[in-house]
């Protein structure tokens, strides 16, 4: 989600919204936001299940090539799978499934999709969540420190570092960060594990045991943080730049307030608001993010179930994790609104 | 003007960052591996057990971890694959191949104490009869088989409507009753079997869900069969090779499973591990359409090249493929050269073609055997019909996932073009693939297939009855049907064997299958770690993920490479956990971070009245 | 030729010469936008000159010469692959595919958004909000699991891959543009145009578009940087076009052949590296536009 | 901290006349003395002069006007009171605030003059003040930095304030965005009198103001300045808000002050041809010649980059002199404390009579 968008999208809000200040409460602006995101996902939940229908393999033919012989067997298999029953039938037993809050059986693994989920949900969340405070934090200082240096070395240096981040796959820092930190390159020792969450004899659940997936997280997290700081970083530095100009500043000086207050209560206060809002927004597309890392650190995710659920393809997964994906970033856009508007006091009424 | 509050808070974060890094360093030190620790066997592999329900699952590796967790009736021989007795210690058949009688040993208890008897092995196989899932996963192997019943607890009595040739074959794992009774129809269809497993195998299940990333079995103390000598093993599933490999250097791993050829090279020299190329029963092939027709009225369907459908143009191109030139290039050396549909590996079956008719890379032969065919050479360089219309452009599909497939076609469209015959390469999914063979629409493709211990189920995908479903060359030969017929019901081994290879004989000449390579899977291990591993098939074949459990019966923990002999005071664990030298290194930078933050706050507070 | 004898078509093509050259001029002040330029002049030739570079059989895997994974030699000046060939050439051809799978997508999703975006800012009644609302549900399905998705249904070609990036990249477009028209449309001499029985067809493609189109071009130049990062990522995945070589599945292979493991750094830094290079460029360049035609930003370089 | 002058809310008797109140307060230091002062800006394109020598001095209970159009530098000299000037500013000449030279002080002792002695009123005050910001909190801040009020009294200060410019108590809740123009110019006069300051220097406080609320926010100031006995310095380009509100009035010219004096004379018989042309664009009520006579001048500011040679207004100089082009008149006494700086007025100022026939 780059910055640009994130951006037109917080501005698309704010006005798309501005007649419907004028009139009613907060109530209705929060009411307003609701209402919009639930049709988001009434949207998402009808895209979701015919957009995996139209995939032209079977999941049948699929999973049995080269096991299963005789085609009663395959006729069972559908059965089982119920891909036996026609189209609309199926829709309905999706919704129903959907909203009672099950997701149906995985083809491939034979278990509740919600309980797939809900197994390779910690790491894709403690992978992101992290990555995402560190970015967050890291970024708005980073571009808190080159917007008041604006043309100084430093502003210079952070800005085309953001630049080169920016532009960067992150999954390509990744691999470089793989062979150098953890395959060894000449000097630098194997510091880290190449990849997935648990060393094999220690015990997860122990104290040993989170130090140790804590130490096979540390260059995933690196990675999507480095990924992420880098926008931030530019969307900050930006958003402190435009509030730089104000007079209010001058006020504040001219008030006798040591400059690091001028910058700290009231520049950087107010250029965090939008800032807060896109960074929130963002969020919901960094679980989606995460997929390349995932495969490249053998990280068992959501990102990873997507994709191993798409070679099947896997409906019932499929539709489970996206539904997830897109409920995460439905959230994010009403909670980036909310908050717009409880931040902001010039759009709360 | 700053407050103390801050200064303090900021001596507070240095300390408690300081304390941090220290316990970390002191905890995770990998602990002295003693003698009386168990013997851990790691395993790595790149693909996860979608179920450790034996009536479920479909991949290889979950087929693995039902052999370790429950016992069969009848093994195969790690020779060559025949049947070998396991809970049936003994089996015969009655003359008209109607009847089998199996005696079941009597010295077997499940893991929760409760003796196993025929009544378990009635009840299992009952349960695959009756459909659902069972019968999806197992029913081949029942085939034409009415009823099965256990008269005394030592003995269970088939009846077959047909004599079926593939028993005494019966690969599937003897499940508790008084356990699966209690579970319906609809519960198996998503029953786990995680968690309580009751098993009687040599191997008892510890933890792991599927999908997920690491299994544990530990040993069965009371095993009716040979005792392993290891304590556990743990299962680590790698999401590519990449990280596997390295987990095998760096100690993390004692074996890696499925390593690709040039990953095995790159490792090869390496202390401490020893790679091994084993043969797997499955091949890859050039697959054309010989004529696709719609099976219900017969009408033909698609609009296969008519230079394909003809014998001779395919059998003339088996003489234009250089296998050695695509097992160097396209498998980086990972395989062997292929010739019939059933893999040298079941050496009982497969058919060794007569030096005059074997393919062999002569493109002369080829060349000429098209000129015979009526394919002559046109005054425009191309080849054209036997009536002289021009051949076209074959159509060759490759499976866009697999690089194999891709190189394979583009070297047979180089080999074609210097024949004189145009063709286009186009990728696609392969499920994608699958619906247009069932269209019709294609004139060549490159696909593979694993192949069972038994060769029916291969040899069936070739018959008219499978067109439309398995069948993907749509070819169909009724002496070839016949034949088959023949083999299904034969109980006569070496009579089989000879019909077996009698239709591979008509399928060499007939070629709707140019196969080009027998794959070979890779596998490394730490040597100074383990030895005893039995090949499957012996000599040259795969160590693990075989079809029985020997290997892991018969290996046993070493402490250095080469013959060492079975040493107790082996330390099998000392790998894992952080390298000391990699914990220090972090802790020292964390120390420097910390005095670094430290030095700016300080300075800062100084300077503060000085500045703006 | 005295101004007199002008046309009308003339002067509007006179004016946009001029404007053109303002633009160039103020252009030309940006450092760092001519930077960019010049990376993407260099790629450009290197894109269009690939088969004077190197011949197209130094990429079929069928004429390869080299061993395997090869460390860099005067022969092979960046080493060869998992199949011998050499990767300085695969890397010159996948600048070809990388840009321009780049370019396609952000036409088509320039084109769809410029549509959706001119549409749902110009009709006020249900229709413009009902596009808007669009829009917006598009915008917030993630990305990558929907292009993943369109990916594998529609089989992987070039063609296939720039639909999928357009498609999946569009929403942002069209509400930049719907944005710009709303400002737009307020002002009155749309008013005046209306009054004048403009029908909307016209109005939106006479006045509107025209002055929307500078903020269009700044703003794809930045979807041109963001579509190769798309594509790069899609092949990386494999779902990139296997027939053809691009940096993304120059990663992929070097990924699946364990290039990292055995530390044939050769085969998988080159491709990032220019990755990052065009993807910079084209962000330079969308800054330095963006601030000629935006003064209000001028003041953030 | 200076005790201050008398208890705010103290009532005052009838309020004398200012001017003759400074006469007699003579001896006492003036609370702002600028001396010399020259303001100029490094730019792309060279230095660009703004303030090109300026004296000028405000003692306490004195309301100094200064006039001129905009450009002429006076807001430049505004920010220099303070040290507020962009950092690509280089200031010369002498600024001595309550007797600190505000250009050599350190920083601490800077920030203690700032809104401590001398606060300021601005302009734009939805741009001035911060818009996420409730009133209260900005006018609190300043208190809780230079006050000694505890911190519990410093709400009851705030409302007191409120009270002071005739605002509700309730409006400390609200945010900028929330109030009227002349509401928020009055929360400003009220932000600026937090610290009980001494000097205040309004900068163009009511420009942005329809009239009427204009002429309560000038009546509001100015009472407030006499009743706390304040000095007050008054920028703007409008003669007749500072004819009605200030004691004496400066006249500037592209960076230099042309003419000076005590208000009504300034306003009513303006020395230098430039204030006469300015007094004579605000039309008079009553004053029937006004209504004929052409108001404004011909041409506008000169550019700061190329200022004319000579007397730097005598491109547009109704009586301008052929001298004029060469000669830079230095300041002169036309009468005793009237400086002004035109050839007219000559070296005695007498031979006035002999220009307007010329």
């Amino acid at each position: 989600m780059t910055a640009q968008t994130s951006t037109l999208l917080a501005e698309a809000e704010t006005e798309a919204n501005q007649p419907v200040q004028r009139r009613s409460g907060r109530w209705r602006y929060i009411g307003g936001k609701v209402l919009g995101s639930f049709g988001a996902l009434m949207f998402v939940i009808v895209f979701n299940f015919f957009l995996f229908r139209v995939i032209p393999a079977d999941p049948v033919r699929t999973l049995a090539r080269n096991r299963l012989v005789s085609d009663k067997q395959v006729e069972e298999l559908t059965r089982t799978l119920g891909l036996d029953q026609s189209l609309p039938r199926q829709f309905l037993t999706y919704l129903q499934n959907t909203f009672s809050g099950e997701f149906g059986l995985s083809f491939k693994y034979r278990q509740p999709v919600g309980e797939i989920i809900l197994d390779r949900l910690w790491p894709t969340l403690l992978l992101v969540g992290t990555s995402t405070i560190l970015a967050t934090v890291i970024g708005i200082y980073l571009g808190m420190v080159s917007a008041w240096n604006r043309g100084k070395l430093v502003d210079h240096m952070s800005t085309g570092f953001s630049l080169t981040l920016y532009s960067m796959p992150e999954w390509w820092l990744g691999l470089v960060f793989l062979a150098v930190f953890a395959v060894g390159a000449g000097p630098i020792p194997k510091l880290f594990p190449t990849g997935g969450l648990h060393s094999t004899d220690v015990d997860p659940t122990s104290f040993a045991g989170g130090l140790d997936t804590a130490w096979h997280l540390t260059l995933p997290v690196i990675t999507l943080t480095l990924a992420y700081l880098a926008e931030y970083s530019l969307i900050m530095r930006s958003s402190l730049l435009d509030e730089m100009g104000e007079d209010y500043l001058t006020t504040a000086r001219a008030k006798g307030l040591r400059d690091v207050y001028v910058r700290r209560r009231h520049a950087t206060r107010n250029a965090l608001l939008p800032t807060t809002t896109l960074v929130v927004l963002n969020l919901g597309f960094i679980v989606s993010g995460a997929i390349t890392i995932e495969t490249v650190f053998s990280i068992p995710g959501l990102g990873l179930l997507t994709t191993e659920a798409l070679e099947v393809p896997d409906y019932p997964v499929l539709q489970g994790t996206f539904l997830f994906f897109s409920i995460a970033v439905i959230l994010a856009n009403l909670v980036s609104n909310l908050l717009y508007g409880l931040l902001d006091p010039r759009v709360r009424l | 003007m700053v407050s103390d509050r801050v200064k303090r808070a900021t001596g507070g974060v240095a300390a408690g960052v300081l304390g941090l890094t220290m316990s970390w360093i002191g905890v995770s030190a990998p602990q002295a591996a003693s003698a009386d620790d168990p013997v851990v066997f790691t395993v790595g592999m790149t693909n996860e057990v979608d179920s450790f329900n034996p009536f479920l699952g479909i991949e290889a590796e979950s087929f693995e971890m039902w052999a370790l967790m429950y016992d069969q009736l009848i093994t195969y021989s790690p020779k060559d694959m025949s049947p070998q007795p396991g809970l049936a210690s003994d089996w015969e058949t009655s003359d008209d191949g109607l009847t089998w009688t199996f005696t079941i040993r009597d010295d077997v208890k499940w893991s929760d104490g409760k003796p196993l008897t025929s009544a378990d092995v009635a009840f299992t196989l009952n349960r695959i009869l009756d459909g659902g899932p069972e019968a999806a996963t197992w029913g081949s192997y029942l085939t034409s088989v009415d009823s099965i019943t256990a008269p005394d607890p030592t003995t269970v009595v088939m009846k077959l409507s047909k004599p079926n040739a593939v028993l005494p074959l019966l690969p599937m794992p003897i499940v508790p009753e008084h356990i699966w009774k209690n579970i319906s129809e609809e519960e198996v269809k998503s029953y786990a079997n995680e968690g309580e497993v009751v098993g009687s195998g040599p191997f008892r299940y510890v933890s792991g869900t599927a999908g997920g990333s690491t299994y544990k079995f530990k040993v069965n103390p009371d095993y009716w069969g040979p005792q392993p000598k290891i304590d556990e093993i743990d299962y680590v599933v790698y999401q590519a090779d990449d990280p596997m490999v390295q987990a095998l250097k760096t100690g993390e791993i004692d074996f890696a499973e499925d390593v690709p050829p040039l990953q095995l090279k790159a490792i090869e020299g390496e202390d401490g591990i020893k790679t091994v190329t084993g043969a797997s029963p499955s091949f890859a092939e050039i697959a054309f359409n010989t004529g696709s027709v719609d099976v219900d009225t017969g009408e033909p369907i698609g609009d296969p090249n008519p230079a394909v459908m003809d014998p001779k143009f395919r059998y003339a191109l088996g003489f234009a493929i250089d296998r050695d030139l695509l097992i160097e290039r396209a498998y980086q050396g990972g395989g062997e050269p292929g010739d019939t549909i059933i893999p040298p590996a079941y050496s009982q079956y497969h058919y060794d073609a007569p030096a005059d008719l074997k393919w062999s890379y002569d493109p002369d032969r080829a060349a000429q055997l098209l000129d015979e065919a009526g394919y002559k050479m046109g005054d425009d360089g191309k080849r054209t019909m036997p009536d002289g219309s021009p051949i076209g452009t074959l159509r060759l599909l490759a499976r866009s996932e697999s690089p194999e497939s891709l190189h394979t076609m583009d070297y047979f469209q180089e080999w074609l073009a210097d024949l004189g015959i145009d063709s286009e390469v186009t990728a696609m999914e392969s499920g994608k693939l699958t619906n247009v063979i069932l269209d019709g629409d294609f004139d060549a493709f490159q696909w593979g297939w694993y192949v069972e211990p038994d060769p029916d189920s291969m040899l069936s995908y070739m018959t008219c009855g499978q067109r439309g479903n398995w069948s993907d060359s749509w070819y169909c030969n009724p002496a070839y049907d016949k034949l088959y017929e023949q083999q299904h019901a034969e109980l006569d081994d070496a009579k089989r064997a000879e019909e077996v290879k009698q239709m591979q004989a008509i399928l060499y000449q007939d070629a709707p299958y140019l196969v080009t390579a027998y794959d070979s899977i890779g596998e490394a291990y730490r040597c100074d770690r383990f030895e005893g591993f039995v090949p499957q098939p012996n000599p040259g074949g795969i160590l693990l993920f075989q079809y029985g459990v020997r290997s892991y019966e018969e290996m046993y923990p070493v402490t250095h490479c080469g013959e060492g002999q079975a040493d107790e005071s082996a330390s099998a664990s000392d790998g894992g956990g952080l390298g000391t030298g990699a914990i220090v290194g972090v802790g020292v930078a964390a120390l420097a971070a910390v005095g670094a933050v430290g030095g700016i706050l300080l300075h800062r507070r100084s300077t503060a009245d000085e500045r703006e | 030729m005295s101004d007199l004898t002008l046309t009308p078509r003339r002067l509007t093509w006179q004016r946009r010469r001029k404007s053109a050259g303002r633009t160039w001029s103020q252009f030309r002040r940006h450092r760092s936008g001519m930077i960019g330029l010049a990376i993407l002049v260099f790629f450009g030739l290197v894109a269009l000159l690939a088969p004077a570079l190197a011949p197209r059989s130094m990429i079929e895997v069928t004429e390869a010469t080299g061993g395997v994974l090869q460390p860099p030699s005067w022969e092979f000046p960046l080493g060869t692959d998992e199949n011998g060939r050499s990767v300085l050439a695969l890397l010159i051809w996948g600048a070809r595919v990388s840009l321009l799978v780049g370019l396609l997508a952000t036409a088509i999703s320039m084109f769809l958004g410029t549509l959706i975006g001119l549409a749902s800012g110009h009709y006020r009644n249900f229709f413009g909000a009902a596009l808007f609302r669009i829009t917006e549900w598009f915008l917030v399905v993630p990305f990558l699991p929907l292009a993943i998705v369109l990916a594998s249904l529609l089989g992987r070609s070039l063609l296939n891959v720039a639909f999928v990036i357009g498609v999946t990249s569009w929403p942002a477009t069209a509400l930049l543009i719907r944005a710009q028209t709303l400002s737009i449309e307020g002002r009155p001499y749309l008013e005046r145009a209306r009054a004048l029985g403009a029908g909307d067809w016209r109005q939106m493609s006479r006045h509107v578009l025209p002055n929307v189109m500078p903020m269009v071009f700044a703003n794809t130049t930045l979807t041109v940087a963001i579509a190769i990062l798309s594509e790069t990522t899609l092949s990386f995945l494999g779902l990139g076009d296997p027939l053809r070589v691009s940096w993304g599945s120059m990663l992929d292979d070097a990924f699946q052949t364990g290039a990292i493991t055995t530390g044939a750094w050769w085969y998988f830094l080159p491709p990032g590296i220019c990755v990052i290079l065009v993807v910079m460029s084209f962000t330079l360049i969308g800054q330095a536009l963006e601030e000629v035609y935006n003064p209000r930003l001028r003041d953030r370089t | 901290m200076s005790e201050t002058t008398s208890d705010p809310t103290a009532p005052v008797a009838s309020p004398a006349p200012v001017s003759d109140f400074v006469k007699s307060e003579k001896p006492r230091e003036p609370l702002l003395e600028i001396e010399g002062l020259e303001v100029s800006y490094r730019t792309a394109s060279g230095e660009i002069p703004a303030v090109r020598g300026v004296d000028l001095t405000v003692h306490a209970g004195e309301s100094v006007g200064l006039a001129g159009e905009s450009g002429c530098g006076k807001s430049t000299l505004a920010s220099t009171i303070l040290r507020l000037q962009p950092s690509n500013a280089t200031v010369r000449g002498g600024i001595r605030v309550c007797g600190k030279d505000v250009r050599t002080i350190g920083w601490s002792d800077l920030r203690a003059l700032r809104w401590g002695q001398a606060a300021m009123v601005f302009q734009g005050a939805l741009h001035s003040l911060n818009p996420v910001q409730r009133i209260g909190d900005q006018i609190a801040e300043p208190i809780r930095i230079h006050d000694s009020t505890p911190a519990k009294g410093i709400p009851a200060r705030v409302r007191e304030l409120l009270n002071q410019v005739g605002l509700p108590a309730d409006r400390a809740q609200a945010f900028p965005h929330q109030l009227s123009g002349g509401q928020r110019q009055r929360v400003m006069i009220a932000m600026a009198l937090a610290c009980r300051p001494e000097l205040i220097v309004a900068d163009e406080p009511t420009t942005a103001l329809d009239v009427m609320v204009q002429a309560q926010v000038l009546s509001l100031l100015t009472g407030l300045v006499e009743e706390l006995g304040l000095g007050l310095l008054m920028i703007t380009h409008d003669l007749s808000v500072l004819g009605s509100t200030c004691s004496r009035i400066a006249v500037m010219y592209a960076g230099r002050v042309v003419e000076e004096g005590p208000a009504d004379e300034v306003f009513e018989h303006p020395q230098h041809p430039y204030s006469a042309a300015l007094s004579a664009a605000f039309p008079r009520i009553g004053d029937p010649a006004a209504r004929y006579a052409p108001a404004g001048l011909p041409g506008d500011p000169p550019n700061p980059q190329e200022l004319p040679s000579g007397c730097t207004f005598h491109p547009r100089c109704p009586v301008a002199l052929a001298r004029c082009s060469e000669y830079d008149p230095p300041i002169r006494m036309a009468e005793p404390n009237r400086p002004v700086a035109c050839v007219l007025v000559g070296e005695d100022g007498r031979d006035r009579s002999a220009a307007q026939s010329s």
